[in-house]
């Protein structure tokens, strides 16, 4: 029973992404996009919590890698970047989704 | 699948407004159903038919507007919320004493009750909620 | 309708600095008359919602937190209360208010709606839903 | 002393508006000088007149209007931020086409420029940001 | 030249506090209102920043106090309390004011 | 008008994600006519909106970055970065956009407007001026 947990916020200014990364089970994704796509950087103050929420499968969202002028490069190591389709089958292919607001 | 989706912010000031479009858009491309776009809070203000964006942006209420066209989309307003933010229809600004000609609903959206948003997540298979 | 769906309200934000925690709660009530299956979470700051002794005279803005005890009546009595959030903000089950509701499978007996759980019981909780609301 | 406000967010939503409107008032009341309120991003919606708030709540627009007209104030709202979130007086909603009656800037409120708030910092001795 | 800080957001859900408590100076002021004034809480993950910035004074809005709940006998020692006439007063007693938005 | 004023644009957010950074630089451009002293300061997110590359095609929004290049032409040429806020998002001096002003009192020689400071410099330069706008 999977779930697609969805992060818009900067992990620097708000709690969203540590308190979804704290609830999601083995086996659920996580989606960032907007500016939850700043949690993808590797070397921040924060990358070392995604990187040790094993278990979990992250996807960022290209659009928004590319208004911010993040590189893949800069990614930390294992995330799939998505466009707006792969979006949908996220949304499609998991059993709920759930909007960290 | 059938999805259905909330909308919780107004257009411009975030970007869940254009998250939520672009979303929308694509699910429908797709072949997927959209059952039922609601929106909540602020995310009444993407319905309002006075908004003039400068002519280099993107006019997000008549990207709505033209999706609902194309698709034969069911673009809904809160009306508790609606009222609270000013967005009326025909028959709200009449109620209220608001003056000939004073709605601002845009067209393709209908304000309703939150009830809908309800049977929105019964009907679908899924709901996705964007936000701030 | 075939069967009730699971509906979870989630509950991340404070009150009355946004208008969120009020505009959630109203569609709960709405919600309430769908026969669904309902249950509310608080975490994070959505703790601060069900905090006693709200008072709002002096800053001119509606009072709602006596709806949540009322509740119980509309048939929801699921509340699902984070300890975790509760601890980091200072915060003890006594700082609450008491939100009951009348089992009326038990002769009208009151008990508790409000379900203390941990980080894991709460993300357990949330991964059993149909649908996730937040505002 | 002379204080220049401004207000970044929407009535309701964020209590921002409540905020600046409670600190103006009772700026008012010890004596001071309000140069001008200015309302910036969302807070351009305060000035609409279309809002209908449940009865048993605060009607922030109208709280300003009448403040406004007690003390005299200069209540501006930002043109370009007015025109991307549908807000307009009688001139806009004519020179864009949105009919007649379509005008929903709220009474004491008045459409402007952002060199008022310039103008706002400039001439007051503090300027008080209220925002999200 | 004294500062007023602004601090209107949850300390638990943004890094206005934490980051306004890293740029006052010596002698600023700090008022806390809104969801801000969560950040007056003692016994809190964040009141040890609070507790920490000596130099600072820190103010609390009682209009926002009460309307969530917070009794006097819960905040930080050595915080005041004002009303909105208090309010006006610290703007005008500091050389300018700064909202940490 | 008097004498010149000191301008503080405080800007703390993300670009795109919310529309603040777009219109903060709105106000900066129109400010710019007034003749004051203008500066800018970049702290915690606000670093991201002067990030290099950015590319809002595939987002269909305005990408509003090249504005801050054009800056120095409006005479606004202090924009103050936080090496603090840089440092904790994986960012250095090099992912940022190079922004440049031409100075009339120096034979138009082109010169940086970044000024990269750390969190104590920011501090005292914040509290130096005499109006400081946050979006």
């Amino acid at each position: 029973m999977p779930t697609l947990h969805m992060v818009n916020k900067s992990p620097f200014e708000r709690n969203a992404l540590q308190s979804c990364l704290a609830h999601a089970l083995d086996g659920d994704g996580v989606l960032l996009f907007e500016d939850g796509v700043y949690g993808a950087i590797k070397g921040s103050s924060v990358s070392g919590d995604v990187e040790g929420k094993g278990g979990v499968k992250i996807y960022v969202l290209g659009a928004d890698l590319g208004a911010r002028g993040i590189e893949s490069g800069r990614l930390i190591e294992g995330i799939t970047v998505v466009d707006y389709p792969g979006f949908v089958d996220l949304v499609t292919s998991h059993d709920r989704s759930q909007s960290w607001l | 699948m059938k999805l259905s989706i909330l909308v919780n912010e107004g257009p411009y000031t975030h970007q869940a407004a254009d998250s939520a479009y672009q979303f929308t858009k694509a699910a429908l491309e797709k072949g997927n159903e959209i059952f039922r776009v609601f929106f909540y809070n602020d995310g009444v203000n993407n319905g309002t038919r006075l908004t003039v964006p400068p002519q280099d942006d993107r006019n997000i209420q008549k990207n709505w507007s033209e999706l609902a066209e194309q698709y034969k989309l069911d673009l809904v307003v809160c009306i508790a919320a609606a009222q609270r933010r000013g967005i009326l229809d025909e028959g709200e600004a009449k109620r209220h004493g608001k003056g000939e000609g004073a709605a601002n609903i845009a067209p393709g959206f209908r304000i309703s009750g939150l009830g809908q948003l309800i049977e929105a997540g019964i009907e679908a298979d899924r709901l996705v909620v964007f936000g701030d | 309708m075939s069967e009730a769906k699971k509906f979870l309200y989630v509950n991340r934000r404070a009150p009355y600095g946004t208008i969120y925690a009020l505009e959630s709660l109203e569609v709960v009530l709405i919600g309430a008359a769908f026969d669904q299956d309902v249950s509310l979470a608080f975490i994070d700051d959505g703790v601060f919602q069900i905090a006693k002794g709200q008072d709002t005279k002096s800053l001119g803005v509606k009072n709602f937190s006596p709806t949540y005890r009322a509740l119980g009546d509309y048939g929801v009595t699921k509340l699902y209360v984070e300890k975790e959030s509760l601890a980091e903000r200072g915060l003890t089950e006594d700082d609450l208010m008491p939100i009951i509701y009348e089992d009326e499978n038990d002769n009208f007996a009151e008990k508790p709606s409000l379900i203390f759980v941990d980080r894991a019981e709460m993300a357990k909780m949330m991964s059993e839903q149909d649908i996730v609301l937040s505002f």
